[in-house]
């Protein structure tokens, strides 16, 4: 088994000053959502850190997830944390292929069993384990065969989180997230579609250095899921003083008004958009002009469509209360033909009141 | 035919359409109603809601009227109106209730409570739940020609007094005249002044008017029991006279309730509309006015009020005509608190002035009245009905009041021109 | 796998959809049943303009009486504030309007946040005098049963749980917004079977009411 | 890479478009400043402020920027990418931009503080100074160690 070197020796090895090293850890709490404060003590745990082995699988996904971490504004950062770690198995980055690359995996795992981290991205047929398959076996083989020596398992993107776009109805494969899956492993979700990309390298580095971060009731570190868009959005006081866009080309929508109206999920979608932002701080979604589509949250793409309100109905209720008017006028008729017929029917019975019989018969 | 439960229930039946079925769907228990009721403001007894003086037609209406209140009813949630509960009720909607109609102009979903008890009595009387002195009431009015029994004989005498008095003539059964009068047996009884009023001021603007010896009697006990049957029986002598003698119209008295029961429910008791004119006395007097056809000379200096009757004002819509008049003839003229179309009832209308078990109740309702005289303190108190007037004089004896109380017409006439011109 | 989302999407998907169906439903029958029962014509000349009268009334009959509202002072209070402050937060809320333009095409210019939660804020203070005038009051106490305390509830819920919402006082956004949604949802379904029904038919009563004293040419 | 635009002062929304609707958070932080600086003053203590957590609208950051101005200090380091390392116009309140070795930014802060930290000589970064000093000297003195 190899000795895995320490964070600092490497970096020494690599002539990097403390000073470059409190700089680093400084943006590694902003990336983290920490408190500024608490950079010296990132800097002890970073210092103490073995290089852990990382697996990386990837099963139902799109590559958008690995696509967006390797495309990420902050390069040095993100190759800093790579340093840190030991990615043994990555099958889109990785050189090796086919047997060479699954003999790289079971020697990752045999290795650091018990130690290492997987990182899986996207969903796992579960009804029909034939549509994702690699080396011949199927994702839920792999993920529980590679599971079972794991510390902890991050899913990255919202598919590995929660199934994500396979899961979303009628969903063909049976898709399932990885926590419908394994049970008993710590896991942390960091769902999005694709998720922000220092999110992912936060919460990497919050698991190297204090471990498995607080997490919401849906897997989600509360550092970067902790607040819903809606309420670190900057269009936010234009909700509050009911300023809305109503179309993508009116007054409202150039002004920059709140895009609550145009189907907006903001308020219910946990993410740091609105801080963090994308492509290096430069904007997010509704900074562009278009509404959240909540990809965060589980179920967003069955979620009565991107852009309908979140206060409209999603099914089809005009066509059911226009037939409960109809259902209604007939059995009002009907009820109130009864009743004119109790009318009539006392009316022929009516039973002329003379004064001399307004008493009672004893 | 005898009075039954089913009697009773078929009757409230007939009664309900489609503004009771409006009204009970509308209420929402607030009780404003109570608050509008002079027998509920001066007890402060929860039991004069007027809404829930209703309660066995709401019943009736919810198990028999609506789809769900049958569902209801067949899952035993809605308890059928048995004879007990008719005969609980009698009290609240006989002795509580002068059919003033507060209640109605105050709810504020719009309900018509008023018309609605009115219609509950209709079945209350038809299932023999109706206060005796009532009963005796309409025995005697259909029996004779008047709820006092034979006035005839009391009239023809009120009438020659009157003639000996003024010097003008009234004819008895004289077709062809432009009005019929009819007399409630109030007035024939205890304030027959009103004929001698009437004479002048009729002579002074040139209406020619009879008296039909068989349909004198302007109130109708039917109405105030809620029995169609009768009303229809009493208000047919009235209608029948006027279309015999082939009168233009009726002046229908100072008495409430015989207003109501020609003007706005004879049509509808008789079935047709008339080929005659209904006209209150005090409508008609403010119409003379209007034409210039009533001069007055001087005027009361004395601090006068006015007491709007319910029946005349509130459900009969005569509401500036007496204020009109009164502007006339009295120069210190003070109008109570709520007066108009939410002035306070003076008790005794609907019947209950009648009922000898209520006589308590009438006098502490009273008290509502007493109350808005004594604010503005008048030297004289006038109305326009004549059983306004008994009750109120009757009250305020017990009161030990000693305010003047004089019908409009009367209080008119009193300063009326009719000096020959130059002379 | 997400309780709360699962919940809010049943609330507005289905549980909305045939909470509005019985809410149309029954309305529409307990109307028509009401309506087709008819009424006699009224024989008696009139006098004043019972249709004119009839149609004022619906408005008219919104403005208290002089004098009577020192008798009930939280009966009247509350109920105008209720009434307006839950018109207020529905009518003027923005993604209210958004449901309404969905569901109608009709829209309006929503209100500040400040004015919404300030009439949700004080319709909830008139719900609670409202209730306790129930409570305490004699008259209202007579006249109330299990079903005004259910309505009072349920009318009131919509605006606790989304004032909740909103402004995320506690639980998981998503799960409040349900709630909320399921608030109204029931409001809708008991609506028929209940007094809420004076909320349609009042414009039926005031209308008889203002008709028939308009045809003696009476105030209304 | 995409540092010119990840700056704000080259965001992609025209200077001014929307600085009517910045209503936000500007003046919030810089409230928040002020008090940092009383305490700072009172009783000595520092603070910093990461920007990257604050919801800024376009516009916001160039009201903080005004409203701080530039003052007498500006620090480059040369630590993997540049920093700056700026006193504002309100000295004891400093503006700090960590930025990567291409340039692009990686976080920022505002510290109010008489010194920040980061331009401090790091204990450990003398500890090897010295070695080095101690190296070179060696070399100096002809090659032969002590």
């Amino acid at each position: 088994m190899k000795t895995r070197p320490l964070l600092s020796e490497t970096m020494a090895a690599h002539g990097v000053s403390r000073r470059t090293f409190m700089k680093y850890c400084a943006t590694l709490a902003s990336v983290m959502a920490l408190p500024p404060a608490l950079a010296p003590r990132i800097a002890q745990a970073l210092e103490r850190a073995r290089r852990p082995s990382v697996i990386w699988l990837s099963f139902q996904e799109c590559t958008g997830c690995t696509e967006s971490i390797t495309r990420s504004h902050a390069p040095t950062i993100e190759e800093m944390i790579f340093n840190t770690i030991s990615l043994d198995y990555q099958d889109t980055l990785q050189a090796a292929a086919g047997h060479q690359a699954e003999a790289a995996r079971h020697q990752a795992m045999k290795e650091n069993y018990g130690k290492y981290l997987v990182v899986v991205e996207g969903s796992i047929p579960v009804a029909n384990p034939a549509y994702s398959c690699f080396a011949g076996r199927s994702n839920l083989d792999v993920l529980k065969e590679t599971a079972a020596g794991a510390a902890a398992i991050v899913t990255v993107g919202t598919c590995a989180a929660y199934g994500g776009i396979p899961h979303a109805m009628p969903n063909p494969t049976g898709a399932r997230a990885v926590s419908d899956i394994i049970t008993d492993k710590p896991i942390i979700n960091v769902p999005g579609c694709p998720p922000i990309p220092v999110v992912m390298t936060g919460v990497l580095a919050h698991f190297l250095t204090f471990g498995v971060p607080e997490l919401d009731d849906l897997g989600r570190p509360k550092a970067f899921y902790g607040d819903v868009i809606h309420d670190r959005c900057y269009r936010r006081p234009f909700y509050d003083k009911g300023l809305f866009a109503e179309t993508f080309d009116d007054e409202g929508a150039r002004a920059g008004w709140c895009l609550y109206k145009l189907g907006c999920k903001g308020p219910t979608t946990h993410s740091v958009c609105a801080t963090v932002k994308w492509n290096g701080g430069v904007s997010f979604p509704i900074q562009s002009g278009h509404p959240c589509l909540g990809c965060t949250q589980p179920d967003f793409w069955d979620g009565g469509g991107f852009y309908k309100p979140l206060s409209v109905p999603t099914g089809d209720y005009r066509a059911l209360a226009a037939g409960g008017v109809g259902v209604g006028a007939v059995v009002g008729a009907a009820g109130a033909l009864v009743g004119r017929g109790v009318k009539a029917e006392a009316a022929r019975k009516h039973e002329t009141v003379d004064a001399h019989d307004l008493e009672k018969p004893s | 035919m005898t009075a039954s439960l089913e009697r009773g229930l078929n009757a409230l039946r007939e009664q309900i359409d489609a503004p009771v079925a409006s009204f009970f769907t509308s209420c929402v228990h607030c009780g404003l109603c109570a608050e509008a009721c002079v027998f509920y403001r001066e007890t402060e007894d929860p039991r004069y809601i007027p809404i829930r003086k209703l309660d066995p037609m709401r019943r009736l209406w919810r198990r028999e009227f609506t789809l769900f209140g049958r569902i209801g009813a067949m899952l035993g949630l809605v308890r059928p109106v048995t004879d007990a509960d008719l005969g609980e009720w009698e009290t609240l909607v006989y002795d509580s209730c002068t059919l003033c109609g507060r209640c109605t102009l105050v709810c504020p979903v719009g309900n018509d409570i008023t018309l609605m008890i009115r219609k509950m009595r209709e079945g209350m009387s038809a299932a023999g739940h109706t206060p005796k002195e009532l009963i005796g009431a309409a025995v005697r009015h259909v029996e004779t020609n008047s709820l006092m029994g034979n006035l005839a004989p009391a009239l023809r005498a009120q009438v020659k007094r009157s003639v000996a008095e003024t010097g003008i003539d009234i004819g008895f059964d004289q077709p062809g005249v432009d009005y019929m009068v009819i007399l409630s047996a109030q007035e024939t009884m205890d304030y027959p002044e009103i004929l001698s009023s009437m004479a002048r001021i009729f002579k002074k603007a040139g209406i020619s008017w009879t008296i039909a010896s068989d349909g004198f009697e302007a109130t109708n006990v039917g109405v105030q029991i809620g029995s169609r049957d009768i009303a229809r029986i009493l208000v047919a002598r009235v209608v029948e006279a006027a279309e015999r003698l082939g009168v233009k119209g009726v002046v229908s008295p100072e008495c409430g309730h015989a207003y109501q029961a020609l003007r706005w429910e004879g049509p509808n008791l008789m079935g047709r509309a008339f080929n005659f004119e209904v006209v209150h006395i005090v409508e008609l007097l403010d119409r003379l006015r209007a034409e210039g056809k009533l001069p007055t000379k001087g005027m009361e200096s004395r601090r006068v009020t006015f007491h709007d009757p319910c029946q005349i004002n509130r459900r009969g819509g005569i509401d500036r005509e007496p204020r009109r008049l009164m502007a006339l003839v009295a120069s210190d003229f003070v109008e109570t608190d709520d007066a108009g179309a939410m002035n306070w009832c003076c008790g005794g209308g609907g019947g209950v002035g009648a009922n000898e078990r209520a006589t308590k109740l009438r006098l502490t309702a009273f008290k509502r009245k007493k109350a808005q005289l004594e604010k503005v303190n008048p030297d004289k108190l006038i109305t326009m009905c004549a059983y306004c007037h008994h009750t109120i004089e009757e009250a305020m004896e017990e009161y030990h009041m000693e305010i003047e109380v004089q019908g409009l017409t009367d209080f008119v006439a009193t300063y009326l021109d009719d000096e020959p011109a130059g002379a | 796998m997400n309780p709360a989302f699962t919940l809010f999407m049943w609330a507005r998907g289905p549980a909305f959809d045939v909470a509005l169906a019985i809410f149309a439903a029954g309305i529409t029958l307990r109307l028509v049943e009401m309506v087709v029962l008819g009424r006699k014509t009224d024989l008696a000349p009139a006098k004043g303009h019972p249709i004119r009268q009839g149609l004022a009334t619906i408005f008219t009959r919104s403005i208290p009486r002089p004098g009577l509202v020192r008798f009930a002072p939280g009966t009247y209070l509350g109920g105008y504030v209720f009434h307006l402050g839950f018109f207020a937060a529905f009518l003027l809320f923005a993604p209210h309007i958004a449901l309404i333009r969905d569901a109608l095409g009709l829209s309006w210019p929503a209100a500040n946040r400040a004015i919404v939660e300030s009439a949700t804020a004080l319709a909830v203070v008139a719900a609670i005098i409202l209730f306790f005038s129930r409570v305490m009051d004699p008259v209202r106490r007579a006249l109330t049963g299990f079903e005004d305390y259910l309505v009072l509830l349920l009318s009131v819920l919509p605006l606790v749980t989304g004032y909740v919402a909103a402004n995320k006082l506690f639980g998981n956004p998503e799960m409040m917004l349900a709630v909320h949604v399921l608030s109204v949802d029931a409001l809708l379904i008991v609506f028929p079977f209940t007094k809420l029904m004076h909320s349609v038919s009042f414009v039926f009563s005031r209308y008889y009411n203002g008709a028939i004293q308009g045809r003696k040419g009476a105030e209304s | 890479m995409m540092a010119p635009i990840a700056d704000p002062r080259f965001s992609p929304m025209p200077a001014g478009m929307f600085f009517s609707a910045s209503v936000g958070n500007a003046l919030p932080l810089l409230h928040q400043i002020r008090h940092a600086l009383t305490a700072l003053l009172t009783g000595g203590t520092e603070t910093i402020i990461d920007l990257g957590a604050i919801p800024f609208g376009p516009g916001d950051e160039a009201v903080l920027e005004e409203t701080l101005g530039t003052g007498e200090v500006h620090a480059v380091l040369t630590a993997m990418g540049e920093s700056h390392v700026r006193e504002t116009a309100i000295p004891g309140v400093w503006r700090i931009d960590h930025r990567d070795m291409a340039g692009a930014l990686q976080s920022r802060f505002v510290e109010i503080t008489m010194m920040p930290d980061i331009l401090k000589t790091q204990r450990e970064d003398a500890v090897r100074g010295l070695k080095v000093l101690e190296d070179r000297l060696a070399a100096l003195d002809g090659g032969t160690p002590v």
